[in-house]
């Protein structure tokens, strides 16, 4: 087939076939090289954690996809279209200035006014020395109750905004929790604690993406709605009614329900 | 000095003796299968009966046509196993590059070609009787009548030796020919115009078969007989509606087309 | 430094780009491809030398002459001996394959008593015993052979009977011994002068006698002509290939063949076609017509044709004194193109048939046809280098096979000219022992074969006729001793002796025979039965429907 | 700069690779097999006072070429020792004396499909045998028959170079070698000429 | 339960896609047992192929393409609608399709795996088919295939492998994420390439037989230097792949209770495949005109005697043109009927490809030849089965596992609320 191999000589058929074949041989080729090596470049510039988001944010149904600003009922409807990252949004701005019209409630929850929430169930406050104090909320705590076992991050690693952050287990389910925002772990608590990592942004911090304020409770009100749907066996009465206040250890309370689906849908798990 | 070796068969002193076919599988190392029936059998030389539905009874030997153009067996293989020889005229397999697709089985009007269906074997000690010149095939590869080349290789080492580039004639003669009792096949070169098969094949009594295909086959048969010619193709031009009357006496199975 | 996960794939995946530079992935896919190819474990010709020797078939009594290629001292390769005087180049289908029979899974590797495995030594303390108490009679398949001389002189010696077993050829010859008391063996067919032949059911397409012989003469006096210089009438109930491509194919009732013969004679004489006077068929024309199915006008015309182109002879499958007669009426006995009286050939001994009731032992050589049973109640030791078939021979003692022994090949039946030829050993026999030396052990008296085959030629040598053909032809006074005439048909000559002359038989009708039982062979091999077919012919049968020949009969 | 660690054993792979595959891989895929005995084809020149490779290894009347030559022939002067060699003693005893041939291993054996005709090359296109055999009729031994293990070929027929690159002449009887050959000369025999 | 049958139970929870309903681990493994069962006798029988050679099968020397080209020819042209939907939707842009991409790409990749498992049992010396590499026979139809098929494999693994990636498990691995994400991005590219090497073999495959001269039943006058066939190869698939695809959606659909895909894309499907059918059914009238009154009377035979043996009478040729052809071409177009219309031109083109192969041998050629028939031995029947199996096992895996249809996670949603 080749040149100079076994008596070839060239004819039509075998410039023509040669041709076609070489040229789609190279083609699927290139593709494939050009598919790696992309690949190994954005995971060596730290692109992977946003790439897997990306993917993650484009399987939500709709439902999970609601823009902030709706949750703050500043908008009658709207679908995020920037994968939750605000501070990429171009319209953010006109939407910020609008009234919310959410009755601020808390559903019997802790969710304290000075800290900023991710939709993966975590908390941020900001610490006198510059950094960031990441946690858990009390949504995921009252779920998870006391986790049999916490896996942080060591101090000095580069974590990506809705990268993993952490990973726990309880009644051998893994829960891994993404992160609020990217920086470097500068110190590690623990479910004792109060705040599981504490985190030195990259360059000048902005927490805009995360919710607060009016946000909360629209967001809290879909999640215990979706929770409450997923808890519920399809041949059950509903055990968890409406109004009523979300008990702690709930994973413990009710060991056979699908934690699996649950958890995911909870966004504990990149 | 190119030659184009073919064959005119006299279909009317054939009396289908079968020398041909046993002398030519014993030329070519044709394996002895228990399990082989006539289909899948390797004949490279196969005899026909054909009757006239009357008296009229003929037998047709078929080895390789050696297609001359549009050679259907080599335009199909895929790799290059089979090959018109541009010396010679003769159409070449090579078993050993082979891989069994069969294309060029399906792609032969004649059905000359066969496959190994089967692994070649000898009863123990009859390997002994292996003719040295031929290579045995193995399973799985498709062969067929080669115009027992390997006697055209011992004639060019004889013709060497003398220090001639020229065969003698009669050193190149397939075993077929060589055992015919009746002497109704002949072998010799088509370019050559005062070979007895040339003259054969010009003679108003040859035909070939399916010659309308437009594959120029290098097997002549001849016959006095006109049914027997007619057997040529399907359907004689000028009389499309009217089918050949002549059948297989196949198996004991009589079909009228 | 302990080596992560992450360095193994690192080292491993330099590994996997570094052998791309490497010989290792293209040379072991070169040899793959290369074994891939040869397929190690099929069978591979052996390599050696080759070289070609002449040699006589001894498959059947025909002893068609032949070429033996040979290559690493094994023969490979049969084609016929072009120039042979009377298989003219040719072989049949069976012995183009024969090279390989030795081989045949039914060989006969060592004695068997009554299906066990016995020994030499058994076999002859049996056979000396059943000698000692008498009677016993020797079956002899061919004769006219070395061998036969030894059987021969043994049975003389010891009181047995010497019978032999004819081929269907010899028997249509019967008739003729028993008018002229010239024996089968020393009469021919004058074929080849004949111009029209007439054949009763002898399969003289599908290797009647010599198989060369008539299909080259059919080949080259009368295929493919409607008017042919050699014309040949086939009698028979079926159309068999010689009735399909005979110049007239007479289609007559099964068992009719003597009736037409007679029926043929009464018209000749009758209407005067002949000069022949003599004794007449007892029944009219019209009632033997009745008999073959065939209308009284047919016959006539046929009789008519018969005498259109003579020399005519007329041919019997088996013994049918009535096809004799006709040839009488013809007046194709002792005359040109008819039946002749040629040079050679023996006494003819006990016909098999003729033995009956009770003996002690019958000894059977292994040139007897298998189905010949003589109709004796005796313990049968029997020679064979096959089974063939169920037996009920109590010996069964393997004979050497084809080309493993010494042999001599007298003339052919039916040949019109005497020939003889030797046939070497071309492979080793081991184990097997034939019934000319298995008698010689036991009696030295009766002779050595070689013994034989030189007394043959000391008497051709001195009688001086004929000729050597084959790789050096020269005339028999040529040679300068019978030494060489012995060493000149080892190495594949044939001595070709002069052919039967017209004139030398006369034969004269008492009175018409009565009609025969036909004893007529319609097969191909029926002539003479192969004791076992060879390979590659077994795989022709299986593997085209050839032998199914066109069998049918519309007239 | 600091050579990232990954980049070290990826090198020290690709390393590996080629010690292994340009230095072991020769070896490992060849089996030696001596050959029956010593041969020195330069002795046998000088005694016989001919270098004539056809004096031995003849071409018959028919073409047929017969290789090496057989024991009898031998036998014409080493029916009894001549000699003290070891060889010799091996020959007289184990072969001639009683009547076997020697299984010597044939260097450019090619498979059973392929026809190679002496005659045509060297009656014919006038070549020598050195243009393929190179100069074995000088050596003092025949040397070491090296089978490949996967094939079953003679190292002969690839070449003892195992890039096939830079060879002597005569090194190498692969088809491809042939047709090159062929392709210089001009010659065409397509595949018949030189199969089966 | 045991604690390996709750392992079992866990890890086939663990692989699946989340947050969609599937069936209990012990449902699913009712349903793929009998298929395993079919695959392990595939494989045994196609074993024995391959150890004790090919005379195993009912195949001879006559018949020497048996009940696996047809399956080849067959399942090929089945899986056209992957390299077509693909081309839909990448090069002409047809989002609405995109539901059904994942699907065709995992069908059109067991097609194409089937087949050349089969094709490397039904050849005589597998351990050689890589020669036409090396000696490629440029002027061979099957040189054609057999690099088009090569590399289009390839291409759908490439393809597939994407929708692998997507795993549950997998995609935990952001390498795994991110090749996934660069590789949807070259899509097109992949797309473009498959279409061009599906144009190119599904015509070869249909020139396989046109250019056999020495069999009129299928030989055909070439248009350049392909035959007719050639064309009609490639309409009749392009035609029929989305016919066969809105099939095993409808079967899976079915079998899940589940609404996979929206509610605009079979009628799309059935339009695309009506219209192409019934471009396919004039074409190869036309053809089959020419044929009988030109191509095949030329070398000497008369059309009427292809019909002559039975069963292959007229009625099969009335069949493949009108019941096979026209009818459905029309069901499918007006959008009733949609799925006895997408089955009656599958069953189409294997009807055509099995005339194409099977007929085609069974005919005889020279004046004296017999027509033959074969059946196929139970070696071949099982290796078919086998393959069949393969398909069914790779595909409820897939949708197992896999997300098939990304946008039923949504219709779900939408439903349960």
């Amino acid at each position: 087939m080749f040149p100079g191999v076994d008596g070839f000589h060239w004819t039509f058929g075998h410039i023509f076939f040669l041709s076609v074949f070489v040229a789609v041989a190279l083609t699927i080729l290139v593709t494939l090289a050009l598919a790696t090596l992309r690949t190994a470049r954005d995971l060596r510039t730290g692109k992977a954690a946003g790439i897997c988001w990306h993917a993650d944010f484009g399987e939500l149904p709709e439902a999970e996809r609601r823009c902030r600003h709706e949750l703050a009922g500043r908008v009658e409807h709207r679908t995020c279209p920037n994968a939750f990252d605000c501070r990429s949004c171009p319209d953010y701005a006109r939407f910020a200035d609008l009234a919310p019209t959410v009755e601020p409630r808390t559903y019997g929850m802790n969710y304290p006014g000075d800290r900023f929430y991710h939709r993966g169930h975590t908390w941020v406050r900001p610490e006198t020395d510059g950094t960031f104090a990441v946690g858990l909320d009390d949504m995921a705590e009252r779920i998870v109750g006391k986790p049999d076992t916490v896996e942080l991050p060591a101090a000095g690693t580069e974590i990506e905004l809705q990268g993993p952050a952490w990973k726990m287990s309880k009644n051998r389910q893994t829960i891994r929790v993404r992160a609020p925002l990217e920086g470097t772990v500068v110190a590690t608590g623990g479910a004792g604690q109060g705040w599981y990592l504490k985190l030195r942004p990259r360059g000048q911090a902005n927490l805009r993406h995360l919710l607060r304020g009016a946000e909360v409770p629209g967001w809290l009100a879909g999640e215990l709605d979706r929770l409450q749907l997923q808890l519920t066996q399809p041949d059950s009465s509903p055990s968890l009614a409406d109004g009523g206040i979300l008990v702690s250890g709930l994973m413990d309370a009710m060991p056979k329900a699908d934690w699996d689906a649950a958890l995911a849908a909870t966004f504990l798990e990149p | 000095m190119k030659a184009r070796y073919g064959m005119a068969i006299d279909l009317d002193r054939c009396t289908g003796c079968g020398a041909c076919m046993v002398a030519c599988a014993s030329e070519n190392n044709v394996p002895r299968l228990p399990k082989a029936t006539e289909r899948t059998g390797i004949t490279p030389m196969l005899v026909h009966p054909v009757s006239d539905g009357k008296t009229g009874v003929a037998f047709i030997p078929m080895p390789c046509m050696q297609c001359e153009d549009e050679t259907p067996c080599v335009k199909v293989c895929p790799q290059q196993a089979v090959e018109l020889d541009r010396a010679t005229g003769i159409v070449m397999q090579m078993p050993q590059r082979c891989l069994g697709c069969r294309y060029c089985m399906t792609a032969c009007p004649y059905h000359s070609r066969y496959f190994n269906w089967w692994d070649p074997a000898w009863p123990a000690g009859m390997e002994r009787t292996l003719n040295p010149g031929v290579a045995v095939r193995m399973r799985g590869v498709v062969e067929k009548c080669n115009m027992c080349h390997a006697r055209l290789h011992a004639a060019e080492d004889k013709a060497a030796e003398a220090g001639k580039r020229q065969i003698e004639a009669a050193d190149y003669v397939p075993a077929c020919v060589e055992s015919c009792p009746t002497g109704a096949i002949r072998f010799g070169d088509l370019n050559d115009g005062a070979s007895e098969v040339a003259k054969a094949s010009r003679t108003p009594e040859a035909f070939r078969l399916l010659a309308r295909l437009g594959t120029e086959p290098k097997i002549y048969y001849t016959s006095k007989r006109a049914w027997v010619r007619a057997l040529a193709e399907r359907h004689p031009a000028g009389e499309p509606s009217q089918p050949a009357a002549p059948v297989a006496a196949g198996g004991g199975e009589v079909k009228h087309g | 430094m302990i080596p992560t996960r992450r360095d193994l794939f690192a080292w491993g995946g330099g590994l996997a780009g570094g052998m791309l530079f490497t010989p290792v992935p293209w040379k072991v896919l070169d040899d793959v491809s290369i074994w891939s190819q040869n397929w190690p474990w099929i069978p591979q010709p052996a390599r050696g030398p080759v070289e070609e020797k002449l040699s006589s078939c001894t498959l059947c009594p025909n002893a068609c002459g032949m070429r033996v290629r040979m290559a690493a001292g094994s023969p490979v390769g049969l084609s016929g001996m072009a120039g042979h005087p009377v298989s003219r180049g040719a072989l049949c289908p069976l012995g183009f394959g024969a090279h390989q029979l030795n081989w045949h899974p039914s060989r006969l590797r060592n004695p068997l008593h009554r299906g066990r495995k016995t020994s030499w030594e058994e076999a002859t303390a049996a056979f000396r015993k059943a000698l000692g108490e008498g009677p016993i009679a020797i079956i002899d398949g061919r004769t006219g052979r070395a061998a036969s001389t030894v059987l021969e002189r043994f049975a003389a010696a010891h009181g047995a009977t010497y019978a032999a077993a004819r081929t269907a050829e010899e028997k249509a010859l019967g008739p003729y011994q028993r008018w002229t008391g010239v024996p089968t063996s020393s009469l021919g067919y004058d074929l080849e002068n004949a111009r029209t032949i007439v054949s009763f059911g002898a399969p003289l397409l599908d290797g009647w006698a010599t198989p060369g012989r008539f299909t080259r003469l059919w080949s080259e006096r009368a295929a493919g002509s409607s008017n042919p210089a050699l014309r040949l009438i086939q009698v028979e109930p079926v159309q068999s290939r010689t009735a399909a491509f005979a110049w007239r194919w007479v289609n007559v009732r099964m068992g009719s063949e003597s009736a037409l013969a007679s029926a043929l004679a009464r018209v000749l004489m009758e209407e005067r076609l002949v000069t022949a006077r003599g004794p007449m068929p007892s029944e009219s024309v019209n009632e033997l017509a009745g008999k073959t199915g065939l209308a009284a006008e047919t016959i006539q015309s046929l009789a008519r044709a018969l005498v259109e182109r003579g020399p005519v002879v007329a041919i019997s499958a088996g013994d049918n004194p009535s096809v004799a007669a006709l040839n009488v009426v013809l007046g194709a006995v002792g005359a040109r193109g008819g039946i002749l009286r040629r040079g050679g050939g023996t006494k003819s001994p006990v016909p098999v048939e003729a033995l009956s009731g009770r003996m002690r032992a019958v000894l059977i050589d292994s040139t007897v046809p298998w189905e010949v049973r003589p109709n004796v109640d005796a313990e049968v030791f029997r020679f064979a280098a096959w089974h063939g078939g169920t037996t009920t021979a109590d010996w069964l003692l393997p004979a050497p096979g084809f080309l493993e022994a010494l042999t001599d090949v007298p003339t052919p039946p039916a040949s019109a000219i005497e020939t003889y030829a030797v046939a070497t050993p071309l492979m080793a026999a081991e184990g097997s022992k034939d019934a000319a030396r298995f008698l010689a052990e036991i009696d030295p008296a009766a002779g050595s074969l070689e013994d034989a085959i030189k007394a043959r030629c000391e008497a051709i040598y001195h009688a001086g006729k004929g000729g050597l053909i084959g790789p050096e032809p020269q005339p028999v006074k040529g040679l300068a001793s019978a030494d060489k005439l012995y060493e000149a048909l080892g190495n594949g000559a044939v001595w070709t002796g002069e052919a039967g002359t017209p004139g030398g038989l006369r034969c004269d009708l008492k009175e018409w025979p009565g009609p025969s039982a036909m004893e007529s062979p319609a097969g191909w091999t029926d002539g003479w039965t192969a004791p076992v077919l060879p390979p590659l012919a077994a795989k022709l049968y299986r593997e085209s429907d050839l032998r199914q020949a066109p069998a049918r009969s519309d007239v | 700069m600091k050579m990232p660690r990954t980049s070290i054993f990826f090198g020290f792979g690709v390393l590996t690779a080629l010690a292994a595959g340009w230095l072991v891989f020769p070896r490992a895929l060849y089996e030696r097999r001596e050959q029956p005995f010593r041969f020195p084809h330069k002795t046998h020149a000088e005694k016989s006072g001919t270098s004539a490779c056809n004096d031995c290894h003849t071409l018959g009347k028919d073409g047929e070429f017969a290789g090496i030559p057989k024991t009898k022939d031998c036998a014409t002067c080493h029916a009894d020792r001549m000699g003290s060699s070891p060889a010799e003693a091996l020959l007289v005893d184990n072969y001639v004396k009683r009547g076997r041939e020697t299984p010597w291993l044939v260097y450019s054996r090619q498979p059973a499909n392929v026809r190679f005709s002496h005659a045509i090359h060297t009656r014919l296109a006038g070549m020598t045998c050195r243009d393929c055999h190179g100069a074995e009729g000088e050596s003092d031994a025949v040397p070491v028959y090296e089978q490949n293990r996967i094939s079953g070929y003679s190292r002969d027929i690839w070449g003892h170079s195992i890039s096939r690159l830079r060879r002597a002449p005569g090194d190498g009887m692969k088809m491809s070698d042939c047709e090159n050959c062929h392709r210089r000369h001009g010659v065409d025999a397509g595949c018949l000429g030189c199969h089966e | 339960m045991t604690s390996a049958a709750t392992g079992v139970v866990m890890a086939d929870r663990r692989l699946q896609v989340r947050g969609e309903a599937r069936s209990s681990t012990a449902r699913f493994a009712l349903w793929l047992a009998p298929w395993v069962l079919l695959l392990a006798l595939g494989i045994y029988a196609g074993g024995l192929c391959l150890y004790y050679g090919l005379n195993q099968t009912n195949m001879n020397n006559r018949f020497a393409f048996g009940l696996w080209i047809f399956l080849d020819l067959g399942i090929i042209a089945l899986g056209a609608g992957a390299f077509f939907t693909g081309f839909l939707v990448y090069i002409l842009g047809r989002t609405e399709l995109k539901p059904v991409l994942n699907s065709a790409v995992v069908l059109g990749f067991i097609c194409y795996s089937g087949a050349m498992a089969v094709l490397m049992i039904d050849v005589g010396q597998p351990l050689r088919a890589w020669f036409t590499f090396w000696h490629p026979n440029v002027h061979s139809m099957l040189t054609e295939v057999t690099f088009c098929i090569t590399c289009y494999l390839l291409v759908l693994t490439l393809e597939y492998i994407p929708v692998v990636l997507r795993n549950r498990q997998l995609r935990k691995l952001p390498p795994f994420v991110v090749f996934e994400h660069r590789m949807h991005l070259l899509m097109p590219v992949l797309a473009g390439i498959g279409t061009l090497l599906s144009f190119f073999h599904q015509g070869s495959l249909g020139g396989l037989y046109g250019v056999l001269r020495g069999r009129p039943f299928a030989f055909r006058q070439g248009f350049a230097i392909w035959p007719s066939t050639f064309f009609l190869f490639i309409l009749s698939a392009v035609a029929v792949g989305p016919s066969f695809l809105m099939l095993v959606t409808a079967a899976a659909r079915k079998l899940t209770g589940r609404k996979l895909v929206p509610s605009n894309v079979f009628p799309r499907l059935g339009f695309i495949s009506g219209v192409l059918l019934a471009a396919y059914v004039a074409l190869k009238a036309v053809d089959t005109l020419i044929w009988l009154n030109v191509t095949s009377p030329a070398v000497g035979f008369a059309p009427w005697e292809y019909y002559a043996y039975k069963p292959f009478g007229t009625t099969l040729l009335f069949a493949e043109i009108v019941v096979f052809g026209l009818l459905p071409a029309v069901l499918l177009v007006q959008g009733r009927w949609l799925l006895p219309g997408a089955a009656l031109a599958c069953c189409g083109i294997l009807l055509n490809r099995f005339v194409l192969t099977v007929q085609t041998l069974a005919l005889p050629t020279l004046s004296f030849d017999p027509f033959l028939s074969y059946t196929p031995s139970w070696q071949e029947v099982a290796s078919f089965g086998g393959v069949v199996a393969y398909g069914v096992i790779l595909y409820s895996l897939s949708y197992r596992y896999l997300p098939l249809f990304p946008q039923s996670k949504e219709q779900t949603h939408v439903s349960g609320r």
